[in-house]
């Protein structure tokens, strides 16, 4: 019975983040749109592109090779499994064990390995400079992500998600100048990997300054769907990421009845909500940098999880 | 018993060395003496495997061989049934895949011999039990792989190769030889059981393991003695080069752990600390390295250096664990590092593998002249692709499951007392993370490069696949990482007994823990499970494929790459491995290595193409090994004057010497 | 006398160097040399079995006994050498057939110098014999009477008199030394009588007389920095001179100077002639590991490499105790094996490329490849790799030393570690790499040659239990 | 022995020191074969002394050969070969006159204090005796190395042998003295045969570089 449960509260945030994901992106350009004083785009507008992406045929690049079919379908499932075992609204999934935190970056990683090989199966320049910058980007953000996991894993004393969140949750927390470094850098991070402005702009048009754009510029039709459904999955990720981490609060528990449960989901829509609106906020009131900047942007991440993690070792009590 | 039969194994594989020089040229040979040390192979590999996995008792054995008054030890332990293991696997593999790539040798005869007794010095170094027999076999298998290096050596680099791969090796070996020296003690208990029961003093243990952290480093590749390696990797034919970085590095890992774990007697904590620094900076450099290569097996070799840095990281957290009396911690990073030896055989010679396929398939090393091999040899991209995602640590293969492994071991390390300590881990990890991310990107240089693309050359464009043998060799170790990856526990307790014998603690079961998962030290605090995120991954992309399929349309168009209107763009607009490197070079090369990039631009109008050259320099060549060879150069310089002295002059110096031997005398009393 | 196994190995060789200075003809002299040494070999392997009573001349004990046997046996070997080696000679009219004949005299009479040393009960007998032995070889070096061969043998012949000058005064001053304790007369110059009584003599002339024997005998051994005849002599003079100048006299040499090492190791007074011959040691070989790297001539190069080992052989005598006296025993055997093997496909080379200059050779296991597998064999064997025999002593000076006297092993080590890449250095340009200058077909028997090498891969494999029993004795005997 | 014995004996002995001191000095060919013909005059006198007061007859052989051989032949010889080359110049020393016997002093001194740390039951006579031996050998030596002139240093190397017959023939009741001379004479023989066949005027100083490169091309 219980395992059932637990089964059907497995699937549920699967489905849930599936299904937000889209939403929340949709949120956040309505917001951007918003305080640029614009109209915007309706929110449920992410869905019709999905829908009419999927419906148009496919326009396959004469030197594509079958990888690059592949691909999205890799991209998709390793970025829907992570964001499958992030907790969002109830902590103590039923495969919370099956992966860890590291096992999550690595998940993300490996999305981000497959699709830069994407960018360079057609064998154009422009998926060239994509490919080489997201790797670039990737070199400095997982060390600085893995960083940022060791204080937290040094503090909670797992890399369990669920385990973490629980402590974070529990008063024995309190404030602590290592946690504070690191949900610095865990933001920094998160803006990089999504490809948000100042270090991307998702809504570029001018192929030498894009780079996530860049790399999955050959894909078309029922392909690129996936890959921006992955994408906006992977932005919900980093959000309820944060969420559970640095305001766990309000999310149920592993042995939480269906009012607790309902309570999670409310908190958990709440915090997308404000989450989506500091981002847009963020992404209006900065503007884009030189690509040879994002390293230093990133150092100062890599600097600020390294810096919390040495903390951490030092002494407990930071 | 399982020793009886590794030993004639080898007995077996020198014996067929002797074959190998009277039939090398004959045309039938290739097949015989890769055929023939394949299936020795797969027999040593049971027995090894049959071993570790009944955990039977140690087994020795003595032969009336080397030293006279000693005799040639043999010893079969956890420790030596795993890296025997370790090289069996290699070997076959190696030997199925040299079935196949064996025929286009245009010099068998310089193969051949050499390739069976190479296989033997591994499986001896591995089983020797006292300090002649093991240095023996072990300049053995340097001299007999130097010998493979040498094959091609009408290339003049090849030459230069083998003759820095061999003086860096007698170097390792004349380490090693002061470290049992010391040992052994003046008047020398050669033998391990000796050592063992000696108990040396801690600084007499600290010297040991310094000189065998050189001596087995410089085998091993541990910076800055790794400047042979990817020179020597490389000139050997593609199936010793995977032997040489998936095995041979290995073997020189065995030889460190034997002698810091076991004969070097109980470890004082610094030791920890000479080992985990040297590692980070392997792990980085090797890696940094890599990335600016552009020949696609020097890429291999780099990368080795790296994953040798990792090894090591585990064992030094090892070493510093047990000092401190950690011993489950110890446990935990031991394993790990034995995980990662095994792992990092497999993928690396499924990579080296795939080299050689490319290699005969085009002729080329360079990446710069390949691409699109994808279309013309589908099935070895597919074996190099899965090869790539194992050593970039991607789920769900194994590569990361012992990364994951070291990491947890990390994390175990605020425990530690020692301050050192408390400060170097971290920094250690930093680095063990920021070169899984490295590693990562330069494999999607090397696969992204190599095998995806357009064709960038006419060799590229009418590549074959290879042959069924080395396609099987791929694909078995392919397999294998897979296997590996996804059902880690397996391995874990495989390798239990090794830990319990030189630890004195094991990690705990796997083979219980739900689903299958593996939970280094409690479930609460961290779990993998490799074999559910795989079926994860494989439910949720099937989902994704059927509903697109079921719901979206399955319209296809081929058509042209978007061209920004400049149609036909030539292959050459492709990105290349040097450009691709181009953002992390400026990040980091410009710092390691002192990375220029001087472009000229012609003038409009003017039709001559604007060129890039980068200019790096090796900076542990350049500060190390440059200046150390001019000094030799300048003594011998200097003292080859002596050659042209007149008669007299001789004759003076005769006297000179008399003279002082008799002051010598007159003031001694 | 009743003829013995003892006068058999001096009398045979001294009868063929008579028969072979009268006896005209090539082919004939030539196999009766070969006979000869055959016959000599035999008789020094009776040595083993039955054993002459030593006179107050002649000695046999297990010491000279192993240097006897591996003398005969080399001289052996390289006779067969020398049958195609001179032919060849013969052939290309670098030799005429009067030569030839003075040569062959020569190599007996050489043969039978080196065995008086060696069985030499009198220490003025050992060194009238030595010095016969250097004489002989003079003339040998110079045979091809260029202008490099005869400055080679010149040098070669100032240098060895004044050494053997020195180590007269020596032997001289042995005898003061013995006299006051043995009395005056022949006794005081008996070797066995010396040993048995040394304990008593004057410990300051004891130590005067061996700084002496050390300079005049280490001339001959070619300790740097008194080496300087060595290489000129090994270049310029036919290569089965060579041959036996470094697989042999070398050795003969050192035993004389083991043969007084022993003495004042019995004086507790006198001064522990370790060090002397420790720092000897270690300057050669440094010193001729730095100097390979500069040789362009095949012969000089392998020429040094026999200082740099003997500088390891004096090193592991000078240390002393029963590993390291085994170790240089071991040594000095698989050295005198390896390095005339060397030799011998030395002398093939320079025969099939028409040069002794390194730069005009090149590829060789390709051109012919017995011939350069065998000389990559014989430089990996002489740079002390396994599984051949050099490797076993090396390890055990190096081991044995390290625990005693770590600064000296450290030396030592680097000095090998330079040698051995100097060596390669040069082997590279040899063997390997595209084909440089002609190669003429080789006709020579590579039987002697690979006969030593097989030799010493068995000795660094397995050695029998009978020859270790006697290396270890002797070893025991040396202190 | 007499007290008379040993005086005439270290006489001798001493003699023979200072003619190698002026034959270091000399630096005239002819002169200095003449001080040697004196310095073998000497040895034989002392060499024939020995002989009388150990009674041992075979010694007078060897007084014979000094006499005869390297008091009369070899210098004669070595005088017609300086005419036959036309060396009979003034001898190119590598160290002035001054240096050279300040050398030879040290050297003395040396000698002296290595042998007078012999203990005292050696008998005197041959204690002094091997001094001066040992003096007379270094001189020997010191002269082959400081005389460019093959000659002049032919004539080092038969001083140094002097002093070693000196030092044999001082050793009461040494066997094998007069064959060791012997052999030593035909050494001598051979060395200025070689002389005089390969026209050896400088050979012991030759150093022909280029000669060097093309024959030994052992320059880099």
């Amino acid at each position: 019975m219980v395992l059932i449960r637990d089964f059907a509260i497995q699937g549920v945030q699967m489905l849930l983040v599936l299904l937000l994901a889209p939403l929340f992106t949709g949120f956040v350009r309505k917001v951007k749109a918003r305080l640029l004083r614009r109209q915007g785009p309706p929110l449920i507008q992410p869905y019709l592109d999905l829908v009419r992406l999927s419906r148009k045929e496919v326009v396959l690049a004469d030197s594509a090779s079958w990888l690059f079919r592949v691909i999205p379908y890799l991209v998709f499932a390793a970025t829907w499994v992570a964001a499958s075992l992030v907790p969002t609204f109830r902590t103590g999934l039923l495969f919370s064990w099956s992966a860890d935190l590291i096992a999550i970056i690595a998940l993300l990683a490996s999305a981000r390995f497959y699709l830069a090989l994407a960018g360079l199966d057609v064998g154009t320049s422009f998926g060239g400079i994509g490919s080489s910058r997201e790797v670039m980007i990737a070199s400095l953000a997982e060390p600085a992500m893995i960083m940022i996991v060791f204080t937290l894993a040094l503090i909670a004393g797992s890399t369990q998600l669920s385990t973490v969140a629980e402590f974070m949750a529990s008063p024995q927390v309190g404030l602590r100048v290592s946690l504070g470094l690191a949900v610095v850098g865990l933001v920094m991070i998160a803006i990089a990997e999504n490809g948000r402005v100042p270090v991307d702009n998702p809504a570029t048009h001018l192929e030498l300054t894009m780079v996530h754009e860049a790399m999955v510029l050959e894909y078309s039709g029922r392909h690129l769907a996936l890959i921006e459904l992955s994408s906006s999955l992977k932005l919900i990720l980093y959000v309820s990421l944060l969420a559970c981490l640095f305001a766990p609060w309000g999310i149920a528990g592993a042995s939480a009845a269906l009012p607790a449960l309902a309570v999670g989901v409310a908190a958990y829509s709440g915090k997308l909500a404000i989450g989506g609106f500091l981002l847009a906020l963020f992404e209006t009131s900065i503007a884009k940098m030189r690509v040879f900047r994002v390293p230093e942007f990133l150092g100062v991440a890599l600097m600020l999880g390294l810096l919390a993690t040495l903390l951490r070792f030092v002494s407990a009590s930071f | 018993m399982t020793l009886t039969v590794a030993l004639a194994c080898s007995a077996g594989l020198l014996a067929l060395a002797a074959v190998a020089v009277a039939i090398g040229r004959e045309a039938a040979a290739t097949r015989f003496v890769y055929g023939a040390s394949t299936a020795i192979a797969a027999i040593s590999l049971v027995a090894a495997a049959a071993y570790l996995v009944a955990g039977e008792a140690p087994a020795s054995l003595v032969l009336p061989l080397g030293i006279p008054w000693l005799g040639a030890h043999f010893r079969l332990d956890a420790l030596s049934a795993f890296f025997l293991l370790v090289t069996d696997l290699g070997a076959l593999s190696a030997s199925l895949f040299a079935l196949g790539y064996g025929a286009h040798e245009e010099a068998p005869e310089r193969v051949l011999p050499f390739y069976p007794a190479f296989l033997a010095g591994m499986t001896l170094v591995v089983l020797a039990d006292d300090a002649f027999t093991f240095l023996v076999s072990w300049e053995f298998m340097s001299l007999t792989s130097w010998a493979l290096v040498m094959s091609h050596h009408r290339v003049a680099e090849n030459v230069r190769a083998g003759f820095v791969y061999l003086v860096m090796a007698s170097f390792g070996t004349l380490a090693l030889m002061l470290a049992f020296g010391l040992l052994a003690g003046p008047d020398g208990l050669y033998a391990f059981e000796q050592m063992r029961a000696a108990h040396p003093s801690a600084m007499l243990g600290a010297l040991a393991l310094i000189l065998a952290l050189v001596g087995a480093g410089s085998k091993a590749g541990i910076v800055p003695l790794h400047v042979w390696l990817p020179l020597a990797h490389p000139a050997a034919p593609s199936h010793v080069s995977a032997l040489m970085s998936g095995v041979m590095t290995k073997v020189a890992v065995y030889g460190f752990v034997r002698i810091a774990l076991e004969l070097a007697g109980p470890p004082a904590w610094w030791w920890s600390i000479v080992v985990l620094a040297l590692a980070g900076i392997t792990t980085v450099m090797g890696v940094l390295y890599a990335l600016m290569q552009h020949d696609l097996k020097r890429l291999l070799a780099y990368h080795t250096v790296e994953n040798i840095g990792i090894i090591f990281i585990g064992l030094g957290l090892a070493l510093a664990f047990k000092a401190h009396g950690m011993l489950f911690a110890a446990a935990l990073a031991f394993t790990a590092a034995l995980l990662h030896v095994f792992n990092h055989s497999l993928f690396k010679s499924l990579l080296f593998f795939g080299a050689g396929a490319v290699l005969t398939a085009t002729g080329e090393r360079d990446m710069e002249h390949l691409g699109g091999l994808i279309h013309r040899m589908p099935q070895t991209a597919f074996a190099f692709l899965i090869g790539c995602a194992a050593i970039s640590a991607l789920p769900p293969l194994n590569g990361f499951v012992s990364e994951w492994l070291t990491f947890q071991a990390i994390l175990l390390s605020p425990q530690l007392p020692s301050w050192g300590l408390k400060l170097l881990v971290p920094a250690v990890g930093a680095l063990l993370a920021l070169s899984a991310a490295l590693a990562a990107a330069c494999f999607v240089k090397a696969y992204g490069v190599t095998f995806l693309g357009r064709a960038r050359t006419h060799v590229a464009q009418t590549a074959v696949e290879t042959d069924r043998f080395s396609l099987a060799a791929m694909f078995l170790l392919a397999a294998l990482c897979l296997l590996a990856g996804i059902l880690p526990g397996l391995f874990i307790d495989a390798l239990a007994p090794v830990s319990a014998a030189l630890i004195g603690e094991r990690m705990p079961a796997q083979i219980g823990a739900q689903w299958l998962s593996i939970v280094p030290i409690a479930a609460s605090r961290s779990s993998y499970d490799g074999l559910l995120v795989f079926l994860f991954m494989i439910i949720s992309g099937g989902l994704a494929a059927s509903a697109i399929h079921r719901l979206a349309s399955d319209r296809l168009r081929r058509a042209p790459a978007w061209d920004c209107g400049y149609p036909d763009a030539s292959p050459a607009t492709q990105y290349t491995a040097m450009s691709f490197a181009q953002p992390i070079r400026r990040v980091f090369g410009t710092v390691v290595f002192s990375a220029r990039e001087t472009g000229e631009m012609p003038p409009p109008g003017d039709t001559r193409p604007a060129r890039l050259t980068v200019r790096l320099s090796d900076p542990v060549w350049d500060s190390l090994y440059a200046p150390l060879g001019a000094a030799i150069g300048f003594t011998a310089d200097q003292l080859n004057r002596l050659q042209f002295l007149t008669i007299r002059q001789f004759l003076s110096l005769v006297f000179c010497a008399l003279v002082a031997l008799l002051l010598v005398l007159a003031v001694w009393s | 006398m009743t003829f013995d196994a003892l006068t058999g190995v001096l009398l045979i060789p001294a009868i063929a160097a008579a028969l072979l200075a009268a006896l005209p003809g090539y082919r004939a002299t030539a196999r009766l040399n070969v006979a000869a040494t055959t016959l000599t070999f035999l008789c020094a392997l009776s040595l083993f079995f039955w054993r002459p009573r030593s006179g107050s001349y002649l000695l046999v004990d297990d010491l000279n006994g192993t240097f006897i046997v591996l003398t005969t046996f080399v001289a052996f070997t390289t006779s067969v050498f020398s049958l195609s080696y001179i032919g060849h000679e013969l052939e290309i009219g670098r030799l005429t057939p009067p030569y030839v004949r003075f040569y062959h005299a020569m190599y007996q009479v050489l043969m039978f110098a080196m065995n008086l040393a060696l069985v030499a009960n009198n220490i003025g007998l050992m060194w009238v014999a030595i010095e016969l032995a250097t004489l002989t070889t003079v003339l040998m070096v110079g045979i091809y009477r260029t202008h490099e061969a005869l400055e080679a043998a010149w040098k070669y012949f100032i240098l060895g008199s004044v050494g053997i000058a020195l180590a007269l005064f020596g032997t001289i001053l042995v005898y003061m030394a013995a006299r006051p304790v043995v009395g005056e007369g022949l006794d005081a110059m008996v070797w066995t009588v010396l040993v048995k009584r040394a304990g008593a003599f004057d410990p300051a002339l004891l130590d005067v007389a061996f700084v002496f024997l050390l300079l005049g005998y280490g001339t001959k051994v070619g300790l740097a920095p008194l080496h300087a005849w060595l290489p000129d002599a090994h270049a310029e003079g036919p290569t089965p001179i060579s041959a036996v100048l470094s697989g042999l006299l070398l050795n003969v040499a050192l035993y004389a100077l083991l043969r007084f090492k022993m003495l004042l190791a019995v004086n507790a007074a006198a001064l522990a002639p370790g060090p002397l011959m420790v720092t000897l040691g270690l300057i050669s070989l440094v010193f001729a590991a730095f100097m390979l790297y500069r040789r362009r001539d095949i012969k000089r190069l392998f020429a040094y490499s026999s200082i740099e080992h003997m500088g390891i052989i004096t090193f592991a005598f000078g240390m002393g105790g029963p590993l390291a006296n085994f170790a240089g025993l071991l040594h000095m055997t698989m050295h005198s094996l390896t390095k005339s093997a060397i030799f011998f496909a030395v002398g093939h080379v320079a025969q099939v490329k028409g040069t002794q200059r390194i730069a005009d050779m090149g590829g060789l296991t390709v051109t012919h490849p017995v011939l350069g597998w065998g000389l990559t064999l014989g430089v990996v064997a002489i740079a002390g790799l396994p599984p051949l025999g050099i490797f076993m002593s090396e390890f055990l000076v190096v081991s044995s030393t390290f625990a005693r006297a770590p600064v000296l092993a450290i030396i030592l080590v680097f000095g090998l570690l330079v040698g051995l890449a100097g060596l390669f250095l040069r082997l590279n340009s040899i063997a390997f790499g595209e084909p440089r200058g002609q190669s003429a077909k080789a006709q020579a028997s590579y039987v002697p040659m690979f006969a030593h090498l097989a030799l010493v891969l068995a000795a660094g494999i397995y050695m029998p239990p009978a020859l270790v029993a006697w290396f270890q004795n002797v070893a025991g005997l040396l202190g | 022995m007499s007290r008379i014995d040993f005086d005439i004996a270290h006489l001798l002995a001493g003699l023979l020191v200072l003619i190698s001191f002026l034959e270091l000095y000399q630096d005239r060919l002819y002169a200095l074969l003449n001080v040697f013909a004196a310095h073998a005059l000497v040895l034989a006198a002392s060499v024939a002394w020995q002989a009388f007061i150990q009674d041992a007859p075979h010694l007078y052989v060897t007084a014979a050969i000094a006499l005869l051989f390297k008091a009369i032949v070899i210098p004669v010889a070595l005088h017609r070969i300086i005419v036959r080359l036309g060396i009979h110049r003034a001898i190119e020393k590598v160290v002035g006159v001054g240096t050279a016997m300040l050398a030879g002093m040290g050297l003395v001194a040396l000698s002296m204090v290595v042998m007078l740390r012999v203990t005292h039951e050696a008998d005197p006579l041959a204690r002094e005796d091997l001094a001066f031996a040992l003096a007379v050998v270094l001189l020997g030596l010191l002269m082959m190395v400081t005389r460019r002139n093959a000659v002049s240093q032919v004539v080092g190397f038969m001083s140094l042998e002097n002093g070693l017959v000196l030092a044999a023939t001082g050793a009461k009741g040494m066997p094998l003295v007069v064959e060791i001379s012997v052999a030593f004479s035909i050494l001598i023989a051979f060395i200025v045969i070689g002389i005089f066949l390969f026209r050896i005027r400088e050979r012991f100083d030759t150093v022909d570089v280029q000669a060097l490169d093309r024959h030994r091309g052992e320059r880099r």
